[in-house]
């Protein structure tokens, strides 16, 4: 085995979406990388940029209004460069995405199996009767029972979690090195939940991808992540292995999504109890953003962005009240 | 689906009845006696009296439906009083001159429209899109008659390229002897549904563009012309409708259009029905149109539901 | 709903959004109205063509039934008649003010009964929902299958002509479809919690309906009847060109285009410009109607 | 399909010609609404006579075409000729043309004559046209009696003396009964009729068209025609004539609307125009039904209407009325009242019948909206509208299609059948002396014409005169007096003549119209 790949290298990447009306900042100068074989959770609320940087990763944005700006790689391929023929290429092939919702993600009016079948026909150029095959074994390994029949089901024909879990096939067909899951469990009842996770984590270890997980569900990230970032108003505020930013989080953000203490209970509860709302983005923080929520505001939160501080490797936070916080963990 | 599909086919049975009674009403909401409606003016009495027992007019409401029902299930559809020919054998010759020209208009329509739609859905804000929403509410907008009467001054009478007027010599046929008296009319009525079409395939192509199944397919890395095939299946069902009704329209609505170029549909004579109060030939074309519209809709719908697995669960 | 998803607006479209956001709401629409420069247009040359019509006794410059054949068929512009003079040598400004009266007349009439009839039946069935629904859902869908125009100069032909019987035939037209949007409308508001919190709480029937449902789905349908407006304008004039309108000497614009299509060739500007108003007024309507459903869309 | 399309794009670049010539048809189009009955008994009036009778069939006296520079007059037809019996002047005796052969072949017999009357007049009949042989009382009413005389003879009788009687049955076409017993009823024998008129029909295109082709057994052989075919289409709107005139389309339309007639002439097209017996007129309501009962108020409508400045809105094609004949006339005798534009004459005598400025005299008229002989009827409806309202007259139109205003004619008013109208409005032929007869005596009353129910003993004596004088002189000046009591009381309002234009491409050659309502299509031919 070589050294692990990169299979995901941002660095100062912003997103912005431009139109007549308004100019929104939706990530403001993210960086972090993603190894083969590591699983990265990123926390956030509705709006924090979370969703929108793992669809900048696959060039998914709107193209007419998305500028993009920074550095931005996908498996050495330059994202921001690169040509919508040269990321169709890549996706579905080196990396794959699966969503939310899986019911509006799925193709009506399409069979399961066509919709993973036409994926392998694209990256693979085989037959669509090979193709065919290969999602009958894709759904075998996704755990979808009677996988022969459902290959001729419709979307609506299935329960919300079958549903996810062709979507995972359809997201797995190429054997890609990335899988981006946004908010995969999201729309599911909490045993279903456990289901997908489990299997999500099988997959991941057994295929050895790399994934980017999306949640605000803190359980999920708990379970699956090696990393987290927590995401606000663009910005990685926090970022860390995944126990210790469970155990202390050092930003006041993450701190208040946390709750004071941490346990393994947590599967299942949401981002809820921050006083106040996100800033508007249409005007780009000069200050922390977290500043007008957070109990611990100072003048200098107001005078500018907080640089990133680690106080130990591997973690760092947004914050000037990072050295006090480690050292209260 | 079998069984939707009987079941659909049963359900327009009370419409199509319900239609019938409507067009049977024309004769009754005619001002005056009803059987001067539908014979002349000037005929003599014991003749009056003979159509009155033949059309059971001297009983009640709902048997005077019945017999006339009978009638009309044996293609008797009452005769002209214009012309004192039976209604039938002219409306079948005009109705087909009229889907000649509805289904031709259609045709433009409709390929125009799709083009226009998909087009301003995909480049959604851009000047490309302006231009056919503009397109599009001027077709809508417009008079088509008035167009009709410029494009004949332009087209006939100044270039003098297409014919003015008629559906050319003897029978309707597919060359080019008669379509030439196809082009000026059939532009002429196809504005409407350019008009309609385009803006219903934008709305609906650019909603299926934002839905999330498209992020997904461009998550696949799927080819422009496969996702082309999606976007068509997911449209297909609201614009089949759409295109469905507006043939229905273009048929049951060519009126204007006939009259001024003269076409020998169902349009002109109803417009000439009209002016000689010929109650049995308006009654019979709107019979025979709506009930081809109905027929269309019943089509329409079991179509839908072979192209779009969801409905037939619902 | 989850509470972290607060910042995202309600998308579920206007019609259901509740009681309390409605000041917000319309304030929303009107500045969103405001920036729509093409809305604001088109509204303006409606209001001026309004005014007009409205006031045409006191400001047209002619008699509009006064002609003289020394001066007939004369071109825009000539000798103090703006827009020239018709076949009978009366002035087409005039003429075409006092015609637009019986056009818009013609046009926005029967919608607006269809508005009030449609409506009504509509938000009843949607409310009532059962066999009310039932009964008038499918006496509508039998008017539905005739095609519009269709039904329209069957109705006016078996009626004979006349200014009333084409508002009947055409009021008769448009009640269909608004009625099928009403009902619509209503019954996904019916279904909303709050309505539904409403009903538990025993607020009478009407106390719903005033309270909870009209304020909610008038907007809407007031939004589809006005994109009827143009297609009503454009039916009035077919008819009236068919005959089936009003009787001359009355200006209207439709019976003005078909009385002036002989001059096409001699005077083509003048004989065109009834069909030019018709076009304008009609696009207006179309535009204002597109620009008013887009502000009253949350989604855009 | 794409084949076609681009065979269609390159036909354009080509020929940039729309109509294959057609060398030697003569395409007309007609003002009609719909065909013409072609049964024999063709409706449309004179239009339909002009169109889909004299071409097709023959009556026992025909119309004389060559004399163009007078109103025409008629000629021997199937009948050779006919005199009245100088025993009993109420029996007329017809010399039936012998081996002219119908159409279909057969040839014509006196019994086929008989036989043809039976059609019109004999109930019991099995061939009696029910539907359409009350629409030719008009012309067939006074015939009481009809027989064979021998096998070259027949004799018709009317119930007085009636010396006009040969003018009333040139309108009975003669049809081929081989044909009917072959066909079997009148319906289907419309769509292959049999005549013996210089054209056959070769097809009919329900409402579209009639194909007509050259007759070339024809028994008048200076009358076969020179063109090969004739096609005859209604195109009921005056502008889509023009326009399918100006596009090549057709070769001949009838009467384009006056306000084209400058650029057809610039663009090259031939406007013919000739004076002939016409005369468009509200034909006033007198019975107990209408206002107009009054001859004060029928006086001063005809003095209240501007005839004169009517005259630029018909753009050359009429000339004003001031009664049934016009004014050059023989029959137009010495009247008392010579109306001319006088408002204010016209207003006192309103003033009078106790109409004025406060209240105005209100007239629900008919007009229809088109029709042979009706001209630009909307607009001319609207000049008189507009004229009278000077002096506070207000007209109401009820506007319907001309065969509903012919229908409207044969129901008497009065009778409470119908809404109260004062007036129908609409251009007619005076072609002959009969038409007077038929419009304004008591006794066309009785037989169903004569709407107006104009009755005035002076009138009836006089022309019950003039038809029991078989002095051609003589009669005419009976005519010309009876005329003058018509002009006297005001019978009708007279509003123009028309001068018959129509407007020919300038293929069509050697076409000589005449002053007749009928017209020959035999000598013209039209080149390539």
């Amino acid at each position: 085995m070589m050294t692990p790949q990169t299979l995901v290298r941002a660095r100062n990447l912003n997103v912005k979406f431009v139109s007549r009306d308004a100019t929104v900042h939706a990530v403001n100068g993210v960086d972090f990388d993603l190894a083969e074989r590591e699983v990265l959770c990123i926390l956030g609320e509705s709006g924090s940029g979370k969703s929108v940087t793992l669809r900048a990763i696959m060039g998914l944005n709107p193209r007419a209004k998305t500028v993009m700006s920074g550095e931005l790689k996908l498996c050495g391929e330059d994202v921001i460069a690169a040509s919508e023929a040269r990321m169709s290429a890549l996706r579905g092939r080196q990396a794959s995405m699966i969503f939310q919702e899986p019911m509006t993600a799925l193709d009506p009016v399409f069979t399961i199996g066509r919709q993973i079948a036409e994926t392998i026909v694209r990256h693979e150029g085989v037959s669509y009767k090979a193709a065919m095959a290969r999602a009958l074994e894709l759904l075998e390994l996704v755990q979808i029972p009677s996988a022969k029949r459902r290959l001729e089901a419709y979307p609506h024909e299935l329960s919300g979690g079958l549903r996810q879990r062709a979507m995972i096939a359809i997201a797995l067909s190429c054997r890609p090195k990335l899988l981006l899951a946004d908010e995969p469990t999201t729309a599911l009842d909490a045993t279903v939940q456990i289901q997908i996770l489990l299997l999500l984590r099988r997959l991941q270890q057994e295929l050895g991808m790399g994934v980017i997980f999306v949640t605000h569900d803190l359980g999920v990230a708990g379970e699956i992540a090696d990393r987290i970032a927590v995401m606000y108003a663009g910005r990685f505020v926090e970022e860390g292995p995944v126990r210790d930013v469970m155990r202390a989080p050092l930003h006041p953000y993450a701190q208040g999504l946390l709750g004071a203490t941490v346990h393994a209970g947590l599967r299942g509860k949401r981002l809820t109890t921050i006083p106040g709302a996100p800033p508007d983005l249409r005007d780009l923080p000069t200050r922390c953003a977290f500043a007008p929520r957070c109990p611990m505001v100072e003048n200098a939160c107001r005078s500018a962005v907080p640089e990133l501080r680690g106080p130990e490797p591997g973690r760092a936070a947004r914050c000037i009240h990072v050295a006090q916080a480690a050292q209260a963990a | 689906m079998l069984k939707y599909i009987l079941r659909r086919i049963a359900y327009a049975i009370p419409i199509a009845l319900s239609v019938s009674v409507v067009c049977f009403m024309l004769v009754h909401i005619a001002p005056g006696d009803p059987i001067d409606a539908i014979v002349p003016p000037d005929t003599p009495k014991d003749v009056v009296e003979q159509v009155r027992k033949d059309y059971g007019l001297d009983k009640p409401l709902p048997i005077q439906y019945a017999v006339w029902l009978g009638h009309v299930l044996q293609g008797d559809l009452g005769r002209s009083i214009a012309t004192r020919r039976p209604v039938a054998g002219d409306l079948i010759l005009a109705a087909r001159k009229t889907f000649v020209l509805a289904l031709t208009a259609a045709m433009f329509g409709f390929a125009i429209g799709i083009f226009l739609g998909s087009l301003a859905a995909f480049f959604k804000g851009t000047w490309i899109d302006r231009l056919a929403v503009s397109f599009a509410v001027g077709g809508v907008s417009v008079p088509h008659y008035w167009l009709g009467m410029v494009m004949v001054i332009f087209f006939s009478v100044l270039m003098n390229v297409f014919p003015a007027m008629g559906a050319g010599p003897g029978d309707w046929q597919w060359d080019w002897q008669h379509i030439q008296y196809l082009i000026l009319p059939a532009l002429t009525l196809s504005c409407t549904p350019i008009g309609l079409l385009t803006r219903t395939v934008r709305g609906i192509v650019s909603e299926i563009l934002n839905q999330d199944f498209v992020t997904t397919l461009r998550g696949k890395g799927l080819r422009n012309r496969t996702m082309m095939l999606h976007v068509v299946k997911n449209a297909a069902p609201t614009i089949l409708a759409v295109m469905g009704l507006q043939l229905g329209y273009l048929m049951g609505g060519s009126i204007l259009v006939e009259t001024i170029f003269s076409w020998p549909g169902t349009g002109s004579m109803l417009n000439a029905a009209i002016f000689r109060r010929d109650i049995p030939v308006i009654q019979g074309a709107t019979l025979v149109l709506a009930m081809f519209f109905v027929m269309l809709n019943l089509i329409v719908d079991i179509m839908q539901t072979m192209i779009d697995p969801r409905i037939v669960r619902k | 709903m989850s509470t972290a998803s607060t910042t995202s607006p309600d998308i579920s479209g206007a019609s259901a959004s509740g009681p309390k956001k409605q000041q917000g709401y319309w304030a929303g629409v009107g500045s969103r109205v405001r920036r729509d420069k093409i809305t604001l247009i088109c509204g303006g040359i409606l209001l001026v063509m309004f005014l007009l019509i409205v006031f045409a006794p006191w400001i047209a410059p002619y008699d509009p039934l006064q002609g003289s054949m020394a001066r007939r068929l004369k071109p825009v512009g000539w000798q103090g008649h703006l827009l020239g003079t018709d076949e009978l040598g009366r002035d087409m400004l005039t003429r075409l003010m006092y015609g637009g009266r019986y056009s818009w007349f013609v046009g926005i009439t029967p919608v607006t009964i269809a508005f009030a009839i449609g409506g009504s039946l509509g938000i009843l069935a949607g409310f009532v929902g059962g066999k009310v629904n039932m009964l008038i859902m499918r006496a509508t869908d039998v008017f539905y299958a005739f095609p519009s125009v269709l039904l329209a100069v069957a109705i006016s032909g078996a009626l004979g002509p006349g200014i009333f019987n084409a508002i009947l035939s055409m009021t008769l037209v448009f009640i269909p479809p608004l009625i099928r949007v009403s009902e619509s409308v209503t019954t996904s508001v019916r279904n909303l919690d709050y309505v539904e919190s409403a009903r538990a709480t025993g607020a009478s029937a009407f106390t719903i309906v005033r309270v909870h449902v009209l304020p909610n789905v008038m907007g809407p349908i007031f939004v589809y009847a006005t994109t009827l407006i143009s297609v009503s304008m454009i039916l009035a004039s077919g008819l009236s060109f068919l005959g089936l309108g009003v009787k001359p000497p009355t200006p209207e614009w439709g019976m003005m285009l078909n009385t002036l299509r002989t001059a096409i060739y001699s005077q083509p500007l003048l004989a065109t410009l009834p069909g030019i108003c018709i076009f304008v007024t009609s696009l207006c309507f179309n535009l204002l109607s597109d620009g008013l459903r887009g502000a009253m869309d949350v989604r855009n | 399909m794409r084949m076609k399309l681009s065979y269609l794009l390159g036909a354009f670049a080509i020929s940039g010609c729309i109509s294959a010539a057609q060398a030697q048809t003569l395409r007309v189009a007609m003002t009609t609404s719909d065909l013409p009955l072609t049964g024999g008994i063709p409706d449309n009036g004179s239009e339909g006579g002009r169109f889909a009778g004299y071409p097709i069939f023959d009556g026992l006296a025909n119309w004389d075409f060559t004399k163009t520079d007078a109103a025409a007059d008629l000629t021997p037809g199937l009948a050779t000729e006919w005199k009245v019996d100088p025993n009993d002047k109420t029996i007329w005796i017809f010399t039936i043309r012998q081996g002219v052969k119908f159409h279909d072949g057969s040839t014509m017999t006196v019994d086929d004559i008989v036989w043809n009357f039976d059609r019109h007049l004999k109930e019991s009949a099995p061939h009696f046209d029910t539907a359409q042989a009350r629409s030719y009382r008009t012309y067939t009413g006074q015939v009481v009696k009809y027989w064979k005389i021998d096998d070259t003879h027949l004799a018709l009788q009317t119930a007085q003396p009636f010396s006009v009687l040969p003018y009333l049955i040139s309108r009975v076409f003669i049809v081929s009964p081989t044909q009917y017993k072959k066909i079997g009823n009148w319906l289907d024998f419309q769509m292959q009729p049999s005549g013996n008129g210089p054209f056959k029909v070769e097809k009919i295109n329900p409402r579209v068209s009639i194909d007509l082709a050259r007759n070339e057994e024809y028994w008048d052989k200076g009358r076969i025609p020179k063109v090969k075919k004739m096609i005859l289409m209604p195109i009921p709107d005056a502008n889509t004539r023009v326009a399918a005139l100006r596009s090549g389309q057709v070769d001949w339309i009838e009467y384009p609307a006056p306000d084209s007639n400058a650029s057809l002439k610039a663009a090259g097209f031939n406007v013919v125009v000739k004076p002939y017996p016409h005369v468009w007129v509200w034909q006033y309501n007198h019975t107990s039904d209408s206002v107009l009962q009054d001859k004060r108020l029928r006086l001063a409508l005809n003095y209240g209407l501007d005839r004169d400045s009517m005259m630029e809105l018909l753009a050359g094609t009429a000339k004003p009325s001031i009664g049934f004949y016009e004014k050059e006339s023989k029959f137009f005798g010495a009247p008392k009242e010579m109306f001319k534009y006088d408002p204010e004459k016209a207003k006192a005598l309103l003033k009078e019948a106790g109409y004025g400025p406060g209240k105005p005299l209100k007239l629900n008229v008919q007009l229809p909206t088109a029709g042979s002989g009706n001209m630009v009827p909307l607009q001319i409806g609207e000049f008189v509208q507009q004229s009278l309202r000077e002096i506070n007259v207000e007209v109401t139109h009820e506007v319907v299609d001309w065969g509903t205003m012919l229908t409207s004619l044969r129901q008497m008013p009065g009778k409470g059948a119908e809404p109260r109208r004062d007036a129908i409005a609409h251009g007619l032929p005076l072609g002959d002396v009969t038409n007077f007869y038929s419009q304004f005596t008591g006794m066309a009353n009785k037989l169903g014409s004569n709407w107006s129910t104009f009755i005035h003993p002076k009138v009836d004596e006089l022309a019950n005169k003039a038809f029991q004088t078989f002095d051609a002189a003589e009669r005419d000046k009976l005519i010309a007096e009876a005329h003058s009591v018509v002009v006297d009381e005001a019978a009708w309002l007279f509003v123009v003549h028309d001068l018959n234009p129509r407007a020919l491409s300038p293929k069509v050659v050697g076409f000589n119209q005449a002053q007749s309502w009928y017209q020959d299509f035999t000598q013209l031919t039209v080149k390539d």
